[in-house]
């Protein structure tokens, strides 16, 4: 993440960032340490405690052509930028003002023992809203060119990031030198397979990969796909990868009810009902907000096992 | 004038040293307005306008405020969002009655194809951002736009209009209190609309500037040369560095809303010097373009339906609603592929 | 809504109102005409413009025990309250606070020429969290019913009340005079039949009772199911038509992709996969903001129209 | 004494007159949170307590002046939400330090099988809300609360803490607004962390205050008895219908943080005639209680998976997870029926 931003701020002088303690603190996370000895206070900017003002004043930076970057100090406070995101800065190229060029980043996800206010999925906050795009990558590598496509882009894009790939021992890796960047809308095909498809994204691909594992055991070849950019949603890549499996399963960390799996499940209906041979299934974590014990915060998200045990029943039927 | 006002003031434009070409064009913006909210009625009566434009007017004070401003169409002027007080700091930033009938009218012409309503009027290139969202998000907006401004270290001024309730915001205290720490380039304007009724805790402008530690004035004379001057002297404050302004608009006054334009050109004649020949020629202009604007109205093109389906992201094609009279047909392969890529059934 | 506030307040002393412009002024849409005079300015409380900061206050009050109502001006309105309502309020039963029993209310919907920012629907931004409730009716009297048992529930709910019924002509209607409640959480079939499920809610009850006459022409016999409570969603109902009927289709004002059309969907393949002959299918909203121009608005919506051609190619299938 | 303070402080207690009482019992809440704080740095070095819980500390102030409240068990007293300033606060209020071992070591005997964390204990009968959202939401959450006390004339007030730096979001703003409109009888404690730094344009107290059309006094003298004079001052006029008092507490001293506390016993015993006998038996009630919490802590039985899936709604069952270990199983009838009612295959 810090790479992505160093590179693209060294690139381009119009990308900028702003948050809370981003600068002379180095953020919450760490991302933007050095950051402001090396770009100084003007790209660099210490903003109040106020997400909704400083996301509307990136769309007032951006309408002047710059390309703001703010962070979130956790994701969980884009709560109070809900607003301005969705009424303002979503409408801003329909209304014929034009796109509005930003990038609204944090940490989420749960497994930290966050609790209910620092654990928390927000794509299901957005992807009813026409006019922003949603990625989350699921690995350091993918993360950096992800970012950078997603500040390369002229829309609004909200970006998250999993707490586990700042620290997770699956996702050290050393990441390519060149200067990549990884389209967004296009999921990738991480494990491949004919007998079940995994549809998922962020921590949770780690996950369905220790369960497609489990699985093969039984002789079940899980295709496993990342979805990496959730709005707009990659369907030809899901719809293709039922054609050949002709079962679905959709694993997401965030909650059940209104989650991501729903639109993927009406999308195949349209798209390829007559290759379903059983029925579209989702593992998903409780609908309850996110505990803040240990143990009920295991319980509550999925689990390898439950994706196993759901993807057993799914290639059965 | 008081000390604040004094303070304010830039040196150039003190006693009402307006120059003649400013004083000009305000006149001229003046009677553009006063026949454009006349015409507009006529045109809501006439069922040409939407009844939405029923009770539309135009607050000159606005005008005069903006044209206070750098106003230039190259994209590098200061940049206004007229707000509540829409659309008259839009004619001072070189608005035709002709295209904001357009978009009031909601015509295909419109700038956006008229998906969005007149307040929402966005031209960057003249510097004009229109409004969407709850009270108090411009000033967000525009707080961000001055902080580019200061960024590039460009001498340009953001302008923003709000109710004066707006204050009440969460938005809107976010906004100011960003703006303030960054000591951007801007200008609120927090006008009174004498409609409503205040229901907050707070308070008078002082106390509210003082809490995001910075300037305020309130202005309400007559013939608006002071406000004029005191717009350019919040402008001047901003462009160099001295961070925000508050300015206070009171409301309207009962009865005649057009006095004050009456004043200013009284004023004019009596204190400027103005000959009858340009006062004539103002006006005469003035109703030329706004006659061509009614007459033309009429015969600019409806919106059409697939505008509706304008792309929400830029490079793509708009998602087709599932059905829709023309589509999709049952045995469309676009929506329905058997095994093998033949249509179903 | 108005005499359903008013009896509530009548028969409870812990009902209070909380809003703008609702006192002296009687609410932009005059449901609290008259109320200020009645039940004194204690109970009917004039607030300032701080969507966010009265919602948070009913919280309060409903710890203490009272039942506030608060009024949005416009259901769009709500989005600055979006932080309190998701974070704090749904989530307090859950932390062990207790639940808040209050009831946020306000008009929703297009069809009226409000534009992007006086039209929106707003149940997807809060149909994702766990501990609201949303409540969305399609005519007055149901509207009453609903809005008695909403104020009289432990539960924060969210209350949708689309302009149409404030004044549309298919919804003049005499209420009857005694004090009845509708159940949270119960669909109503609005009309039986067994070709063709079409389950919807709000405004598009009356566009699905139109197409289902002009379908009954084709003698396809269409069963409408109106949701009334979109969470708790009445997955029982709409199964059980399922099951009857095969074919399923959901029609909703509200935009496609991210719409309630997915759970539906999903929960439709994990309850009655095996009774499907057919693809779920859904007509929707376009995905852009609402447009403002009349023509545009009208393209944008839903018609009944397209419920027919969706009905035809579903009962064809 | 500042013309403030003297103006907020009640009659009775001029010249640090607390009921002996009283004094007996911040003395006694302080040797219990001085015994905690240093308990829970154990109990995390042993693994008995979460790591989150290293940095533990207790402001004796915020235990002042919660106590400077009406505490009461019965549901009627004053309402508190100690906010950053968790747990001093809940001391006052009654909560002993078992329970807040429980919450905090996510025990499932604590009040909410520790669903949520250390900051969110919420107990209404003690007047207790918990934390929960971004900063500045509990302020409006208060605000509704102490709108409640007013609306049925009872005598009682709403006590909020808050960081500093809330009061830059719109959140706080509006809590604040609503508070200061009806005035309310609310108080809202901002403490100054002196962690971070102050990145907003504001300002000091009073400009704040004024904003809002409200009280405000700062206090940070030791032995802490003008604090608790100041809260009684400041609850005296919120229960007499005089609105919302903003009360400033400056950043921790440096050094030994429990100088205030032996100040305070200090200025017991010279000034206010405090036993020796009483003393020791304060701090040996305070003892054993933290010393039996700790014991007992080991003990408590932790939680259990299906609390995760504790309700979110009243009267209804929390909705199953579709695949868990132990459900469904495929031929489940609950989670698949076949036409007429059999399992699926
Ligand atoms: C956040 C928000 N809530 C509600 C509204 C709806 N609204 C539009 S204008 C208005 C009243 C504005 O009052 P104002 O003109 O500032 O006060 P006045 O001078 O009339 O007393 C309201 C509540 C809004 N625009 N934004
Ligand atoms: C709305 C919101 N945004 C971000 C945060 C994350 N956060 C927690 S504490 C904190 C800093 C608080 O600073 P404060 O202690 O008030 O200032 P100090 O006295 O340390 O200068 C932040 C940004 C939050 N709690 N709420
Ligand atoms: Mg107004
Ligand atoms: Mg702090």
């Amino acid at each position: 993440m810090s790479e992505a931003l160093w590179e693209e701020m060294e690139r381009d002088d119009r990308v900028f960032l702003m948050g809370e303690d981003i600068g002379a603190y180095g953020g919450a996370f760490k991302v933007t340490r050095g950051f402001l000895r090396h770009f100084g206070p003007e790209r660099v900017i210490d903003t109040p405690i106020s997400e909704g003002g400083f996301t509307g004043a990136a769309a007032g930076a951006a309408h002047m052509g710059l390309r703001p970057v703010v962070e979130m100090q956790f994701m969980d406070f884009i709560s109070p930028a809900y607003d301005v995101l969705t009424n303002y800065i979503a409408t801003s190229l329909y209304r014929g003002a034009g796109a509005l060029p930003l990038v609204v980043r944090g940490p989420v996800g749960g497994g930290n023992r966050g609790g209910p206010f620092h654990s928390q999925n927000v794509e299901m906050a957005f992807f009813h809203t026409p006019g922003l795009k949603i990625v989350y990558p699921s690995n350091p590598k993918d993360a950096k060119g992800l970012l950078k496509s997603a500040i390369r882009d002229d829309n609004p894009v909200i970006f998250e990031e999993h707490k586990g790939l700042y620290r997770a021992p699956f996702c050290r890796e050393v990441l390519p030198r060149d200067d990549y960047a990884i389209p967004l809308g296009r999921a990738r095909t991480v494990l491949e397979g004919r007998d079940l498809s995994i549809v998922t994204y962020g921590l949770m691909v780690h996950r369905c990969l220790v369960a497609a594992e489990e699985l093969a055991k039984d002789g079940i070849r899980a295709e496993v796909i990342d979805l990496r950019t959730l709005l707009p949603l990659d369907e030809d890549a899901i719809a293709a990868s039922v054609r050949k499996t002709g079962k679905l399963l959709i694993v997401h960390e965030d909650t059940r009810t209104g989650g991501i799996a729903g639109e993927i499940a009406i999308r195949m209906n349209e798209r390829a009902f007559e290759w379903l041979d059983g029925p579209i299934l989702r593992v998903t974590s409780i609908d309850s907000p996110v505990p803040f014990s240990g143990v009920l915060e295991d319980y509550f998200q999925p689990s390898a096992n439950d994706v196993v045990t759901a993807g057993r029943y799914l290639v059965k039927y | 004038m008081t000390p604040e006002v004094e303070a304010l003031t830039p040196t150039h434009l003190r006693d009402g040293a307006l120059e003649p070409a400013v004083i000009e064009d305000l006149l001229y913006q003046g009677f553009q307005a006063r026949l454009l909210e006349r015409s507009v009625r006529e045109l809501v009566r006439a069922g040409d306008l939407d009844s939405r434009f029923a009770g539309f007017t135009v607050d000159f004070r606005s005008v005069v405020l903006a044209r206070a401003m750098r106003c230039g169409a190259d994209g590098r002027g200061d940049v206004c969002c007229p707000g509540p007080l829409s659309p008259g700091p839009s004619l001072a930033f070189g608005v035709t009655p002709l295209e904001f009938l357009r978009y009031a009218g909601l015509k295909r012409t419109s700038a956006s194809a008229a998906r969005s309503g007149g307040r929402s009027w966005t031209d960057l290139r003249r510097g004009l951002i229109g409004w969407s969202g709850p009270r108090g998000t411009m000033t967000q907006v525009l707080a961000g736009v001055a902080l580019a401004f200061r960024q590039r270290r460009e001498r340009r001024a953001a302008l923003v209009f709000e109710d004066w309730r707006a204050t009440q915001t969460g938005a809107w205290h976010e906004g100011m209190s960003l703006a303030a720490a960054r000591r951007v380039p801007l200008i609120v304007v927090l006008a009174r609309s004498g409609a409503g009724k205040m229901n907050g805790g707070a308070c008078g402008l002082s106390d509210i500037a003082a809490n995001y530690g910075i300037a305020a004035v309130s202005v309400s004379e007559e013939p608006h040369v002071q406000l004029f001057q005191v717009a350019a002297g919040a402008r001047r404050n901003a462009v160099e560095g001295r961070g925000p302004t508050l300015l206070g608009l009171a409301a309207p006054r009962e009865g005649d809303r057009w006095a004050g334009h009456d004043a200013l050109v009284g004023w004019a004649i009596a204190r400027a010097g103005l000959s009858d020949r340009i006062l004539k020629s103002a006006q005469k202009d003035a109703r030329i373009g706004v006659e061509h604007a009614v007459q033309r109205l009429r015969r600019e093109p409806e919106c059409v339906p697939r505008d509706a389906l304008a792309p929400v992201h830029t490079g793509a094609a708009p998602i087709p609603p599932w059905t829709r009279s023309q589509v999709p047909q049952p045995n469309d392969p676009t929506h329905f592929e058997a095994p093998g890529g033949t249509p179903v059934r």
